[in-house]
């Protein structure tokens, strides 16, 4: 959270993100609020708040900051401290898709879409019977490998991950 | 070598700038007892009391040389040089020590910052024991000046010069002065009409003897130095003689060409040949080359078959006038912000989205309309934006603050509000209000119901329905807001002007982080420059308003004029010297030397030296193989004893 | 380990003015580092970077204006070509070139001015410092 | 020309048209691409939220592989080009966390100099190959299909020598194929990203590309991406707007003369339109 604190030291709270967001009108605190409240202390609020795990990555925020201040980092960051302190998001599908995909990758060491929308999703009949027949509507269309592709050096590549997650930065 | 020098040493506490981090107390005891060094420390030994501890000293010990351990040479250099002069020793016998901007302000560690200040104040002691004492020289100065950019500044300045009885070379690269100020409708925030107080001043320009004006011609060259500039003056060639043209407009009338018109920032239309706006000086005509069917085709020739006065030249050549001048003042003003550069504010994409001198031509009664807002399909607005800050505080346009932007915004608000009764949003992120009358003006504005929402708007859309929504957080109330207006202005920032690195380099001048001209000292010194006898004026030197522009010109007129009545100037000592009994002749330093101070006598076979024309930068000295060059205050002695002392 | 000892030749009107801005916005840098004024970095001579590098210096480096911006027209290229040279001096006589070296610094960059010694220094500290067996 | 390759997982499982079409480009165009060997994932927009040092650990292997190869690296993907840029430049301006990363890629022998860079593989087409070489290869070109091109949001965003909100290769390459450009001001919007599975919002976004490109009459949709691809073609039935969505790299192979089996099944829903 520090060094969270350290990067919007320089904002000057004008409101561009909040308006530049594609899903602002699904958040409860608007992004400007957000720093606002990280720079005030206000910890506790933020990581409930739902903002952050809305973020697409689109970086139409960091684009337009007038400070150039990396605010899709920092929505980043934000997940990560929330799932260290277990503080979960109030839309599970979500946090499940990244589970999912992050599982995929750890066995494969690729990622194979079919199956990991399989992961995110079996928890979840309701959407999943939602899903199902777009699912197979769109694998009709389409020309795609039907068996995931394991890299050759996976076994590693899982070693070198865990080993990863121990290392200062 | 032994010194028989008897060195002062004298270290500045500089309040606790410097005493603060290095123990002064502690490095003179360590030291003191040295054999002809004698060291003193004080709070200030740049105020008056601390200069006169100094002559003291001087005068009680015989002191032969001083080492002042202090702030910056470049900021007090100077002044410790006249005490030791008033002293009775030579100025070049003393050397500065720069321990706070170079050792107590940079280092964290205090026995670290001591040991790097004792070693600094050593290496200066062992260079001053090989100074020698150097005596300046006087040159007469020209009683001319040149004044570049022919805006409010450069008027201004140009008349108070001229005033004074001195000649004058306004040089102006449109085909009239005026500059920015003569498109503005009115100024705020007395909301007096612009043209109606600058008009004056520019006929004033006209009829002033002692002012020469070069309209439509640039500065392509400049040498020599304070007192005596060379400079070279290009007038491009206006097709139109100056002398024999009344103005009387008949050839614009019968031109059949029309471009885009510059003064009305392309919202109306002018000819090939044409005079910028009504009130220009001069009242001549200029013809546009690029789009004129004489030039471009070898058709028409309407003009000059027309003018009664045969004033019409399709010859006129460009004309280079070389002139000296004593002293020189850049006023070469400002470039607006192009907002095209934010794809989302959809300038020149959508219709009806405006930068703020496009709105000061819609609003003067000489421009496209009259005077009257209007939007492109000639209706009356019924809501208009104005968005503030548009390319200044943002680091990836413009990171500095346009300064003026929040108070013209409020004037365009309040005229507009005036003219169309249209409802009105102000987007800003801070209000800077700061001149005198901006907080009434803004009570004044708020009184007419216009609406501010603090916010920078994400991006412009267009509308189905021809209407411009403009996407916002209202910061206040933390809401997302979406706003649909018919109108929207861009409160654009301010530039530096495009040719400014360019002058920088011919004037030898340095520019700010911002683009700008970079004064003397921000404080003291604001209109004066590192290169002396250049004075810089108006918004060449920073983004501001027509009263400090007006300021700036006056001190710049005033610093020139007690330059010039001085009549005689000192110059540096500081100039290369030759042994010829070591010269070889090889003629290295010839070709390097960037001043042709340095000529070759093929009678000796050996290198000449031309000290007036030295400026000691010493790229020659360092170059020849021979030793038989030094610079004088930097010779080679001088700078490796410096080296010793310093490891 | 001894100190690193680090000298700089600065130009006065852009690197000094440079050095000083870092000092007026209050950057810290190595004390270690530590410079002589020279009214261009035309001035510097090779005598001089060899009479430091004899006196204990374990890097030296010369700074100028950005070119273009030099005062006197063009004594920072004159400069940077002479440092070239007085590189492959150095290599040849066994010290790693890299102990020397040119930058462009304006007066306006003053945390520039802290970058690039501060980037220098940590370069020369790996290196450590030079051993000069029986001086030159 | 030679480049290296990195494919992304998406060309491997599910958009192999894309690749194809990719491919078949590339070898009439006289590209060389040589694959990046045993790839992993890039770490997309996921792992940076959970886990950042894992993340920068799957982007750096690979970077670290294709530095063996020593060309620029090239990618089709936006969500891979964002991902292995970002870890670029991340670790050029940290170098401590670069060393870091390197002790660890150091057990299964590797090591990433901070050497390479990545580039998408428009920008190879329009930069490098050029506007006359393409010209001269162009066969059948694509006359009177009237596109909207569509970048998505990682193209340009934050790393790019584009405008971030105004890009133009797109145009630019399709322009040369023949097209009739329509100008489209959502072209760098975001498509909802892997979001859209979870957040029913997303589709807001979805439908207003979907309806603005509609509104536009142009006859498809432009992409680059296969992310933005997937979103813009599988939510279609729920919103109720149909429109074709094409890779570039299909109408440019189409316009290089390869035959339209070897190009992806997407392009056949403009059949009726190529002559």
């Amino acid at each position: 959270m520090e060094k969270i604190v350290d990067k919007i030291k320089i904002c000057i709270q004008c409101g561009i993100c909040s308006s530049s967001c594609p899903l602002n009108f699904a958040m409860d605190i608007p992004m400007r609020k957000l720093i606002g409240l990280i720079k005030a202390g206000y910890t506790k609020e933020v990581l409930k708040s739902r903002t952050f795990w809305l973020c697409l990555s689109c970086y139409f925020c960091k684009v337009r900051c007038p400070k150039k201040i990396d605010l899709t980092h920092i929505m980043y960051n934000l997940h990560e401290i929330c799932l260290k302190q277990n503080i979960l998001p109030e839309n599970k599908i979500t946090l499940q898709i990244y589970k999912a995909f992050i599982k995929v990758v750890n066995i494969f060491g690729r990622n194979f879409e079919p199956l990991m929308f399989f992961l995110s999703l079996y928890k979840f009949p309701k959407k999943f019977l939602r899903f199902l027949p777009l699912g197979i509507f769109f694998l009709k269309r389409k020309r795609i490998h039907l068996l995931p592709y394991k890299i050759k050096d996976s076994e590693n590549l899982k070693k070198i991950l865990k080993e990863a997650e121990s290392i200062e930065i | 070598m032994k010194n028989k020098e008897k060195i002062g040493v004298f270290i500045c506490h500089c309040g606790t700038n410097i005493a603060g981090k290095i123990d002064i107390k502690n490095l003179i005891q360590k030291n003191s007892g040295k054999e002809n060094l004698f060291f003193f420390d004080y709070p200030y030994f740049c105020s008056e009391p601390g200069q006169t501890f100094i002559k003291e000293k001087i005068n009680q010990l015989n002191l032969t040389r001083i080492v002042i351990a202090a702030c910056s040479p470049s900021l007090h250099e100077k002044t410790f040089q006249k005490v030791a002069q008033e002293a009775g020793i030579n100025p070049y016998l003393i050397s500065c020590a720069n321990i706070r901007e170079q050792c107590s302000w940079v280092t964290l560690d205090k026995e670290k910052a001591t040991e790097k200040a004792e070693k600094i104040i050593f290496s200066h002691i062992n260079r001053v024991i090989y100074q020698e004492p150097l005596f300046v020289k006087e040159v007469e100065i020209i009683p001319r000046v040149l004044i570049i950019g022919g805006g409010i500044a450069g008027i201004e300045a140009a008349l108070q010069i001229a005033r004074s009885g001195k000649e004058v070379y306004l040089v102006e690269k449109e085909p009239s002065i005026g500059g920015h100020m003569a498109k503005l409708d009115k100024t705020f925030p007395t909301l007096d009409c612009a043209s109606c107080i600058l008009t004056p001043k520019m006929v004033e320009v006209r009829e002033n003897k002692n002012v020469k004006l070069f309209t439509y011609s640039e500065v392509e060259e400049v040498s020599g130095f304070v007192g005596n500039f060379k400079v070279k003056i290009r007038k491009k060639a206006r097709s139109v003689n100056l002398l024999k043209c009344t103005g009387c407009g008949i050839c614009i009338e019968k031109c059949p060409v029309k471009v885009d018109s510059e003064f009305d920032m392309g919202l109306s239309k002018r000819k090939a040949i044409y005079i910028p706006f009504p009130q220009a000086v001069p009242q001549v005509p200029v013809i546009d080359r690029e789009n004129c069917l004489w030039f471009t085709n070898n058709k028409c020739g309407v003009c000059k078959k027309i003018c009664p006065f045969s004033a019409i030249d399709y010859n006129m050549e460009d004309e280079i006038v070389v002139e000296k001048f004593g002293a020189i003042i850049v006023a070469t003003g400002f470039s607006l912000f192009n907002p095209e550069t934010i794809y989302q504010y959809g300038y020149k994409r959508f219709p009806n989205i405006f930068t703020s001198l496009e709105i000061e031509r819609l609003l003067s009664p000489t421009g496209p309309t009259s005077g009257e807002i209007i939007l492109k399909d000639g209706k009356i607005p019924q809501e208009v934006a104005i968005i503030h800050c548009v390319g200044s505080r943002d680091e990836n346009y413009q990171p500095y603050c346009s300064s003026i932007c929040c108070l013209y915004s409020l004037k365009f608000a309040y005229l507009i509000k005036e003219k169309t009764k249209a409802k009105i949003y102000n987007f800003y992120i801070d209000l800077r209000l700061t001149r005198k009358g901006g907080e009434d003006f803004y009570n004044r504005v708020l009184e007419e119901g216009i609406e501010f929402i603090r916010g920078k708007p994400s991006q412009i859309k267009m509308q189905k329905d021809g209407k411009l929504l403009i996407e916002c957080e209202d910061t206040l109330l933390g809401k997302i807001r979406k706003i649909s207006v018919d109108m929207v202005i861009l409160s654009t920032a301010i530039c530096p002007e495009k040719s400014t690195p360019f002058l920088a380099r011919i004037l030898g001048l340095s520019l700010s982080q911002d683009g700008f001209f970079q004064e003397k000292h921000p404080k003291l010194a604001p209109v004066s420059t590192m290169v002396e006898g250049i004075y810089i004026a108006g918004c060449c030197q920073g983004p501001k308003d027509i009263p400090e522009s007006v300021a700036q010109a006056g001190l710049a007129a005033a610093e020139v004029i007690s330059l010039i009545d001085r009549k005689k100037i000192e110059i540096s000592p500081i100039v290369a010297e030759i042994n010829e009994d070591y010269c070889s002749g090889c003629g290295i330093c010839i070709e390097l030397c960037p001043y042709n101070a340095l000529e070759y006598n093929s009678q000796k076979i050996k290198a000449k030296l031309t000290p007036e024309k030295c400026f000691g930068c010493g790229i020659c000295v360092s170059a020849c193989f021979a030793g038989a060059l030094s610079l004088k205050n930097y010779r080679e002695q001088e700078i490796l004893a410096q080296i010793e002392g310093i490891l | 380990m001894k100190d690193i000892k680090i000298l700089g030749f600065l130009c006065q009107w852009c690197a000094y003015q440079g050095a000083d801005l870092a000092g007026t916005s209050r950057l810290t840098y190595p004390p270690e580092v530590r410079v002589i004024k020279v009214p261009c970095s035309g001035r510097v001579s090779s005598h001089m970077i060899f009479k430091a590098f004899q006196k204990g210096a374990d890097a030296v480096f010369v700074a100028g204006c950005h070119p273009g911006d030099c005062h006197f027209k063009s004594g920072n290229i004159i400069a940077e070509k002479r440092i070239k040279v007085v590189k492959s001096i150095l290599d040849t006589i066994g010290v790693e070139p890299i102990r020397l070296d040119f930058f462009f610094i304006s007066a306006s960059e003053g945390v520039r001015f802290k970058k690039v010694v501060e980037e220098f220094y940590a370069q020369i500290e790996k290196l450590g410092s030079l051993n000069l067996k029986n001086g030159k | 020309m030679k480049y290296t390759y990195y494919p992304g997982c998406s060309l491997k499982s599910t958009e192999i048209g894309y690749e194809d079409s990719l491919k078949s480009s590339c070898e009439v165009l006289g590209i060389e691409l040589k694959e990046v060997l045993d790839w992993n994932c890039c770490g997309a927009t996921i792992f940076p939220k959970l886990s950042y040092k894992s993340y920068l650990l799957l982007s750096t292997r690979n970077l670290a592989l294709a530095e063996i190869y020593g060309e620029d690296l090239v990618t089709a993907c936006n969500g891979c080009l964002n991902a292995l840029n970002r870890a670029n430049f991340y670790l050029q301006d940290n170098k401590n966390v670069l060393e870091k990363i390197n002790g660890v890629l150091e057990k299964v022998g590797l090591n990433y100099h901070g050497k390479i860079k990545v580039r998408h593989f428009l920008e190879v087409i329009v930069k490098d190959v050029g506007e006359k070489s393409i010209k001269e290869k162009i066969k059948k070109g694509i006359h009177g299909i009237k596109v909207v091109s569509y970048y998505g949001c990682l193209y340009s965003r934050p790393f790019s020598s584009e405008d971030p909100q105004n890009p133009y290769y797109l145009e630019t390459l399709l322009k040369i194929l023949g097209a009739e450009i329509i100008d489209f001001p959502s072209k760098t919007n975001c498509c909802g990203g892997i979001l859209t599975i979870s957040e029913e919002n997303c589709l807001k976004l979805i439908k207003d590309i979907l309806e603005e490109a509609q509104k536009s009459k142009a006859d498809c949709i432009v992409t680059i991406c296969p992310l933005c691809h997937i979103n813009l073609q599988l939510y279609q039935k729920r919103i109720k707007i149909f429109m074709p969505i094409v890779y570039f790299t299909q109408l440019l192979g189409y316009s290089l003369g390869i035959e339209i089996s070897k190009l992806g099944k997407d392009i056949f829903s403009l059949k009726g339109l190529l002559k």
